[in-house]
């Protein structure tokens, strides 16, 4: 592997954007970062600017008024990134799928890379995400060499 | 020289992304140097639209719904609407389910206080206590997940009762985890309590006098922070009555007392769990019954964050009429855009979290906008 | 035409020895007669001003003064005129900065008197007292009689005061009557100096009264020459007239702030220095240089208007050379020198552009200035230059700073800790309010992409350029400069204490590296160039916490959908330096210290 | 001859190169105690590396065209300011030519059009003006006990100046914790902190830009690291060991403190920094050795 | 001297409180809300699960004895684990894995 590729798997800053989730996987993902799961481990960091990031992680469903925010956050991130819906409402809208106000899964607004189930999400389930979302980072990253 | 005294101000949004606000909440700042002399709260973000969404649906399967209002005293909704509707249609609660879902409640508020508690650190920028509560505090979602099988959604609460019993052997870790829970908040305490940086960070900032506390009319932590002792939980409602429970009031109306009410609330909550637990009578624990709600009621409970406020109307079918909700943060948003103005750029995450702000039930009004409406 | 005769004379006399001139008989009693018309005048302004501290002390002096001539006290100054390297470095400051500022001028004025909307233009009598300052100026700094010194001294305030009230609007008025009054102070000392020369070492020549025994009386008197000297460089507590002075069109601050004026003042303690090494005299004066120093670096951080920091960093910064002069070593005393040539050539550069941006702008607040750099990129450059060479290295302003450093580490420890202390901390907030302006200045336009292109007059480039090219040629020819002009002053009197090996600067205890640190300082940036050249990369729109709006997205989204732009401002810090207190405090303090020095002179 | 050469050319060209690679380590180590402390296990000890080839490598993006030159200037100037020291020249030139890395950095965050950037910035210079003042007061007092402000003759001098000048060695810890960006006085910009002005300085930097200051942060962090050495000067490994000991010590500090206000950040290195220093100079003073 | 200063040395001297996932996969408690599939042969398609499902995550099709089942839209509360006459829905106590895709799952 390249040093590149290897260095983009060791270090994915996460920008983490709450669309319209009930708190309960951002709490998770929080939950990810301290000592029990300690996700720092994987180079992880919770970086907070999206000029930084590699890897958008998304939860709660995509609403009427959130959604520009969340392209605009998306655009903001250099490439290579990943974008990782936590959440079953992050992924289809979930609970809230007959909510007026939401556009179901954040995948209509933005692109999404990785699905992560529950509701909560368990960290570890955040945790194994974020390996998927690496696999198909080295994949783009190997993709860009040729 | 009159020239040198023409200010200029700086304009900027905090939030709805932004790395000290778990959730989306915009507020734009006008600073004068550091100093903030404006705040427009500009909800929205989180809106979904849960209330209509709630007439929607088949009652029974909103209390999953209203439990995601918000996941962090999910079971405090979950467990008000139940108490609503059981209002409505007259449903007993056997004494036992009364008492679990006390314990439960108080688990929930044990878990907020201290996720709280440790957001809090990490707003005024000491990560390592952070952690260090993040620590301690997966104790507290170990005993939610012994119970019901999930680190966050109880889900335990039915209509007329819950869905899970306790076994003795669930009764014992309760009772270790929480005597560790205990020493473990003894070793963090006194950083909230006597640190001098952290009381330079939240002593005499964000004062909510009491009578303006009274007139705005928080809720919760803010408004005991402030000396007023209100407290839904007098009411008595579920085993309260049977607790012997008085609120925790501080009475320098500033973040620290709002801090320090929070921290004796977990070691209040940690006695209240061992009391229901010791007073627990045996017992069903859950009373079904068929009948559809016909009628309206209104239910009033403390979360960790202060008073929310259900209000239902049924309609005698499998749909409700009405679902009104006010969640504790909507009240506490005007007080909190008074505590803010004067105070500095670097006081602004400790006093926005002094109110423990939970947008996510908070958002279910938004202004229309005029090209997607 | 005057000006470059008179720059070429004085470059012509650097290498000449000193040189030593007596006029005739007849010159002296122009001068008299010249000095009681000026003094009349004085007293006339404040007749008719109504203005009883100059009435009181402009008759405060023509008495004494009257008295004194009758006596004939004032004949045995033999010689009148004498050049030495001293006078020489300060020629070429005057006849080089001067004449380029003049230049300037002839643009500013135009585009100045369009402003202001004049119908009949007031330019002659602009130039006639710009030259009269530059002419005066040179006459001071060769004169060795104290009497000629202090009539070339009224005859700057006279020129100061009618520079400043040219503008004739009640602020310019009433801030040159605050110039006139507080030199006026400074003239009375002088008068007292004379007595106090003429009594003490029967002479009232300079070069006699810096050889003489110094006994208190003789200390007392050179307290009087320094006290003078305050006036003039602005210290405090006479600092307000420089800030005053600011209302004047800005050649005159040019003028005043670089080449001539406030150096009068430097330049009399420097002429002074070597009689008092020792005393405790020289360290009070050292310590209200220092005091000085660091209030107005502080007091410039405070400062919206673009002159007022350039004036607050004036006199700081002669503040400065005051301290290096008051340590009065060797080195402290090169320390001096150095700062006194680059402040000139960098002060006047900055002070220029200042001009020409306020006049496109039409504002001096720096917080109108933001993206200065998008809408008048070669001023604003040159500012910037300017700018780093206030306070970076290599330039030659810091090496001077590093030189005065070098020189007050090494005072004896214990009187000097309050002066080091005074200029770190000064040095540190001098950092402060450059930087942030320099940052300030390159904010990309926020908004207005394309605004007209910048067009300057032909004179403004050719000062702003020559002057800017002198500087840098100076801070990269440093060794040069410092052989040719520091050295062969402090020859005379000290010994010399900077030497140049491999063209860096060695204080003995330091060495700066000047040649490699220009290489890096130019090569760096290239790279830099390069860098970004190969990497390249698109702007993008700036983190709004993610609600911009639109393409450039400058803007955000807010309550109710409505939009608004984010703004910022600059740093100024005013809730914790309130400039009138703390000024208050500095007049205060400069009082006090003012106090002191005679106390120490005494005993 | 040739032994020469090598000491006073090579040796400090090698070290100068080796200063990202240093800080680059120090920063891994930085990140694995602090995780530790906060009973995590953390990242591994090349982690800043991999941190900064990825960075490097990702889609360029900037906020101005002068951004990045400035950035690059930033690390220039950095180097240059540690190689100063590696080749064993004046300590107050070196000050100087921190501050003209640092007047880099802030004016590349002033005039990225943002207000967060622009907020960091002006904080940053009130971190400068925190730290230099007491850094100069630093080199000040070892002046007074050495006889010059050169690196060589500091190197030269016969005892270790920690035996005379404890107090200036606390203070420079103090310099260090601002220097690092490290609780209470990362005002400017913190590590991996939340911050409430986001990303401070540091906000509308990414990819390569963001690479060159973190490199730059990494040198300058070994820069004060050094000069600490400096206090054990005639065994420099004792020296290395007390560098790291006031290290391992900024890192207990990090961990035990909020961040305060840039005021207090002020109020602190200046009341407790220049009482130290003058301390140590007037007791030196009062018992002869000065 | 700092409160918090014994802390961090308490946490140095002790080991973390990491668990290391995933190079260690801690053992589920009993009566975790896993992934839950469908027993097709025990359904008698009576559409109670679709009925209470909170989330409409479930779709009966009796006519072709077809469930289909969205793992992406189900919260995992387990009403219909509880509420199936039939026991035909069975409960796991492993979590559901994260996917590029979301797929449906479809039981025949
Ligand atoms: S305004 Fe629109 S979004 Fe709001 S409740 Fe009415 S229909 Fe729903
Ligand atoms: S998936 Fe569930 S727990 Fe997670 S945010 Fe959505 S509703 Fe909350
Ligand atoms: S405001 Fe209430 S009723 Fe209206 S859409 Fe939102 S949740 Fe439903
Ligand atoms: S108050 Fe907060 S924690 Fe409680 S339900 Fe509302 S959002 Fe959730
Ligand atoms: S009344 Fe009809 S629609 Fe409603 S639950 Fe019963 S069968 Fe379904
Ligand atoms: S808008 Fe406010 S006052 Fe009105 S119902 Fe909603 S929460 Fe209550
Ligand atoms: S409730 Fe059970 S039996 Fe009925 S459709 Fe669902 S799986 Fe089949
Ligand atoms: S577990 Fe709950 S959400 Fe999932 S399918 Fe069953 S009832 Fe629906």
């Amino acid at each position: 592997m390249k040093t590149k590729t290897k260095a983009r798997l060791k270090s994915p800053w996460v920008l983490h954007y709450d669309c319209g989730s009930c708190n309960g996987c951002d709490i998770e993902i929080l939950a990810a970062l301290t000592p029990k799961f300690d996700a720092e481990r994987f180079g992880i960091v919770n970086i907070g600017d999206p000029k930084q990031a590699d890897l958008l992680v998304v939860t709660g469903p995509a609403n009427r008024r959130n959604h520009r925010v969340l392209k605009r956050l998306y655009d903001q991130m250099p490439d290579p990134k990943v974008v990782m819906a936590v959440g079953t409402c992050a992924s289809t809208g979930g609970i809230f799928h007959n909510c007026p106000n939401t556009l179901g899964g954040i995948d209509k607004v933005i692109p999404v890379d990785v699905y992560v189930p529950g509701c909560a999400a368990r960290p570890e389930q955040i945790i194994d995400g974020v390996v998927l979302a690496l696999q198909k980072l080295s994949e783009m990253s190997e993709k860009e060499d040729d | 020289m009159s020239e040198n005294k023409t200010k200029k101000f700086t304009v900027f949004p905090f939030g709805p992304q932004h790395p000290v606000l778990p959730e989306p909440l915009q507020l734009k700042f006008t600073v004068d140097e550091e100093r903030i002399v404006e705040v427009v709260p500009n909800l929205g973000y989180v809106h979904r639209g849960i209330e209509r969404a709630c007439e929607l649906n088949d009652y029974r399967r909103n209390i999953y719904l209203c439990e995601r209002i918000c996941g962090i005293c999910n079971f405090m909704h979950a467990m008000s609407y139940c108490e609503t509707i059981e209002k409505i249609t007259d449903a007993e609660v056997p004494d036992r389910a009364r008492y679990l879902r006390t314990v439960w409640a108080e688990l929930s508020r044990l878990q907020s206080h201290l996720l709280w508690l440790g957001l809090f650190a990490d707003g005024m920028g000491f990560e390592s206590l952070f952690m260090q509560l993040w620590r301690d505090r997966e104790i507290v979602l170990e005993l939610t997940e012994k119970t019901a099988g999930h680190r966050i959604h109880l889900s335990t609460c039915a209509i007329g009762g819950v869905r899970k019993d306790m076994d003795e052997k669930l009764i014992a870790a309760y009772r270790s985890g929480l005597s560790g829970l205990r020493r473990k908040m003894d070793a963090v305490a006194p950083v909230f309590r006597n640190d001098r940086s952290v009381k330079a960070k939240t002593e005499g900032k964000g004062i909510l006098p009491k009578s303006r506390a009274v007139h705005l009319g928080a809720v919760g932590p803010t408004i005991r922070g402030s000396g007023v002792s209100q407290d839904m939980r007098t009411l008595g409602y579920e085993a309260y009555g049977e607790l012997d429970f008085t609120p925790i009031t501080y009475d320098s109306e500033d973040v620290y007392a709002r801090t320090q009410v929070r921290l004796d609330e977990v070691y209040q909550s940690i006695d209240l769990i061992n009391r229901a637990l010791d007073q627990m009578p045996d017992g069903p624990i859950l009373s079904k019954s068929t009948m559809f709600p016909d009628g309206t009621a209104i239910n009033r409970i403390e979360q960790p964050r202060g008073e929310v406020f259900y209000y239902v109307v049924g309609n005698g079918t499998i749909h409700l009429e009405r679902v009104r909700i006010r969640t504790p943060t909507l009240p506490n948003i005007p007080p909190l855009l008074e505590m803010l103005i004067g105070h500095e750029v670097a006081d602004i995450p400790p006093i926005v979290l002094s109110i423990d702000p939970c947008i996510s039930c908070t958002e279910r009004i938004t202004y229309v906008n005029k090209e997607a409406a | 035409m005057t000006a470059i005769v008179l720059g070429a004379s004085s470059l012509g006399l650097l290498y000449g020895e000193r040189f030593i001139m007596t006029p005739p008989p007849l010159c002296q009693t122009a001068v008299l007669l010249m000095d009681f018309l000026l003094l009349g005048y004085f007293l006339y302004v404040g007749i008719k001003k109504r203005n009883p501290l100059v009435m009181g002390l402009t008759v405060l002096q023509a008495l004494p003064m009257a008295y004194f001539e009758l006596m004939g006290w004032g004949h045995h100054t033999e010689p009148v005129i004498v050049v030495d390297r001293l006078s020489v470095l300060l020629g070429i400051i005057i006849n080089i900065v001067g004449p380029l500022v003049c230049i300037y001028a002839i643009s500013y004025m135009g585009e100045h008197e369009d402003h202001l909307g004049l119908s009949k233009s007031r330019q002659g009598r602009f130039f006639l007292f710009m030259l009269l300052l530059l002419g005066a100026m040179n006459g001071l700094v060769v004169s060795n009689s104290v009497y000629w010194l202090y009539f070339f001294w009224e005859v700057t305030t006279l020129c100061c005061y009618e520079l400043i009230r040219h503008d004739a609007t009640e602020q310019a008025e009433g801030n040159a009557q605050k110039a006139l009054w507080m030199s006026l102070v400074g003239g009375v000392a002088f008068v007292a100096a004379m007595y106090v020369g003429h009594y003490a070492a029967d002479s009232i020549a300079m070069d006699r009264l810096l050889v003489a025994q110094p006994t208190s009386l003789l200390l007392i008197g050179f307290g009087l020459m320094a006290l003078a000297a305050f006036t003039k460089s602005a210290q405090f507590p006479f600092h307000s007239w420089l800030l005053g002075a600011m209302v004047a069109p800005t050649p005159v601050s040019a003028l005043l702030h670089s080449s001539t004026m406030v150096n009068a003042g430097v330049y009399l303690i420097l002429r002074i220095a070597p009689a008092i090494r020792g005393t405790s005299l020289s360290w009070a004066i050292a310590l209200i240089g220092a005091f000085t120093f660091m209030l107005t670096a502080l007091l410039a951080i405070s400062q919206r208007v673009s002159k007022g920091i350039l004036a607050y960093s004036t006199i700081g910064n002669l503040g400065l050379m005051i301290l290096c002069a008051g340590i009065n070593t060797p080195l402290s005393y090169a320390a001096a020198l150095t700062l006194l040539l680059f402040h000139s050539l960098s002060k006047g550069i900055l002070f220029m552009g200042a001009g020409i941006v306020e006049n496109r702008l039409n504002s001096r607040l720096i917080d109108d200035w933001e993206g200065l750099l998008g809408k008048l990129p070669f001023t604003t450059m040159t500012m910037l230059v300017g700018m780093v060479g206030m306070f970076l290295p290599p330039f030659g302003m810091l090496l001077g700073k590093w030189v005065a450093m070098d020189a007050v580490a090494s005072s004896p420890t214990l009187e000097g800790v309050p002066l080091i202390l005074l200029m770190v901390i000064g040095s540190a907030a001098t950092t402060l309010f450059w930087a942030k302006w320099l940052g300030h200045l390159t904010i990309l336009p926020i908004r207005e992409r394309h605004s007209d292109p910048e067009v300057l007059l032909a004179p403004y480039k050719l000062s702003l350029m020559t002057l800017l090219g002198i500087n840098v040629l100076m801070s990269v020819g440093v060794a040069f400069a410092i052989n040719n002009l520091v050295v062969p002053i402090l020859v005379g009197s000290y010994g010399a204490a900077l030497t140049t090996p491999g063209l860096g600067v060695n204080t003995g205890v330091g060495t700066f590296l000047v040649i490699p640190l220009w290489a890096a300082f130019i090569i760096v940036p290239l790279i830099g160039i390069y860098l970004a050249r190969w990497k390249g990369g698109s702007i993008e729109t700036p983190y709004l916490a993610g609600e911009n709006i639109g393409e450039d997205g400058l803007s955000f989204r807010t309550i109710a959908d409505s939009e608004s732009e984010f703004k910022v401002a600059g740093m100024f810090l005013d809730d914790v330096i309130v400039e009138d207190k703390v000024a208050r405090f500095g007049v205060a303090v400069g009082a006090l210290l003012v106090l002191l020095m005679f106390v120490l002179a005494v005993i | 001859m040739n032994e020469n050469y090598i000491v006073n050319i090579v040796l400090p060209v090698l070290l100068t190169l080796g200063a990202p690679v240093v800080g680059g380590l120090l920063m891994g180590v930085d990140r694995k105690i602090t995780a530790r402390m906060q009973s995590r296990v953390g990242p591994p000890l090349i982690q800043p590396f991999y941190d900064a080839i990825k960075l490097w490598n990702k889609r360029p993006v900037i906020a101005s065209r002068l951004q990045p030159v400035l950035a690059f200037s930033y690390l220039g100037f950095s180097l240059l300011a540690f190689g100063l020291l590696m080749f064993r020249q004046d300590l107050l030139v070196i000050v100087f030519t921190t501050a003209l890395a640092d007047t880099c950095l802030i004016t590349a965050s002033l005039n990225s059009k943002s207000p967060y950037s622009y907020l960091g910035g002006r904080r940053e210079l009130l971190s400068v003006l925190a730290y230099e003042p007491v850094l100069i007061m630093a080199f000040l007092s070892i002046y007074m006990v050495t006889g010059s402000f050169l690196v060589d003759e500091v190197l030269a001098y016969r005892m270790p100046l920690l035996i005379q000048l404890p107090a200036v060695l606390i203070a420079l810890v103090l310099v260090l914790i601002v220097e690092m960006k490290k609780s209470p006085f990362d005002v400017s910009a913190s590590g991996h902190a939340h911050q409430e002005l986001v990303r401070g300085v540091y906000t509308e930097f990414s990819g390569y830009t963001m690479a060159m200051l973190e490199l730059g942060h990494w040198v300058k962090v070994t820069l004060v690291l050094s000069i600490v050495t400096l206090f054990w000067a005639p065994n420099l490994l004792i020296g290395a060991a007390l560098s790291l000991a006031a290290f391992f010590i900024v890192l207990v500090v990090d961990n035990s403190y909020p961040r305060l206000t840039w005021r207090s950040m002020i109020k602190t290195t200046w009341g407790v920094g220049f009482i130290l220093i003058l301390a140590n100079i007037v007791g030196l003073n009062l018992m002869g050795v000065i | 001297m700092p409160k918090m200063l014994w802390n961090i040395i308490r946490n140095l001297l002790s080991p973390p409180a990491t668990i290391r996932y995933p190079h260690v996969r801690p053992e589920p408690v009993p009566g975790l809300r896993g992934r839950i599939s469908f027993d097709t042969d025990r359904c008698d398609q009576c559409q109670d699960c679709e009925r209470i499902c909170p989330s409409a995550a479930i779709k009966v099709v009796p006519e072709e004895k077809r469930i289909e089942y969205d793992p992406f839209r189900c919260i995992y509360c387990h009403l219909c684990v509880e509420n199936c006459m039939q026991k035909a829905i069975i409960a796991e106590d492993v979590v559901r894995p994260p996917e590029y895709e979301k797929v449906k799952e479809v039981f025949e």
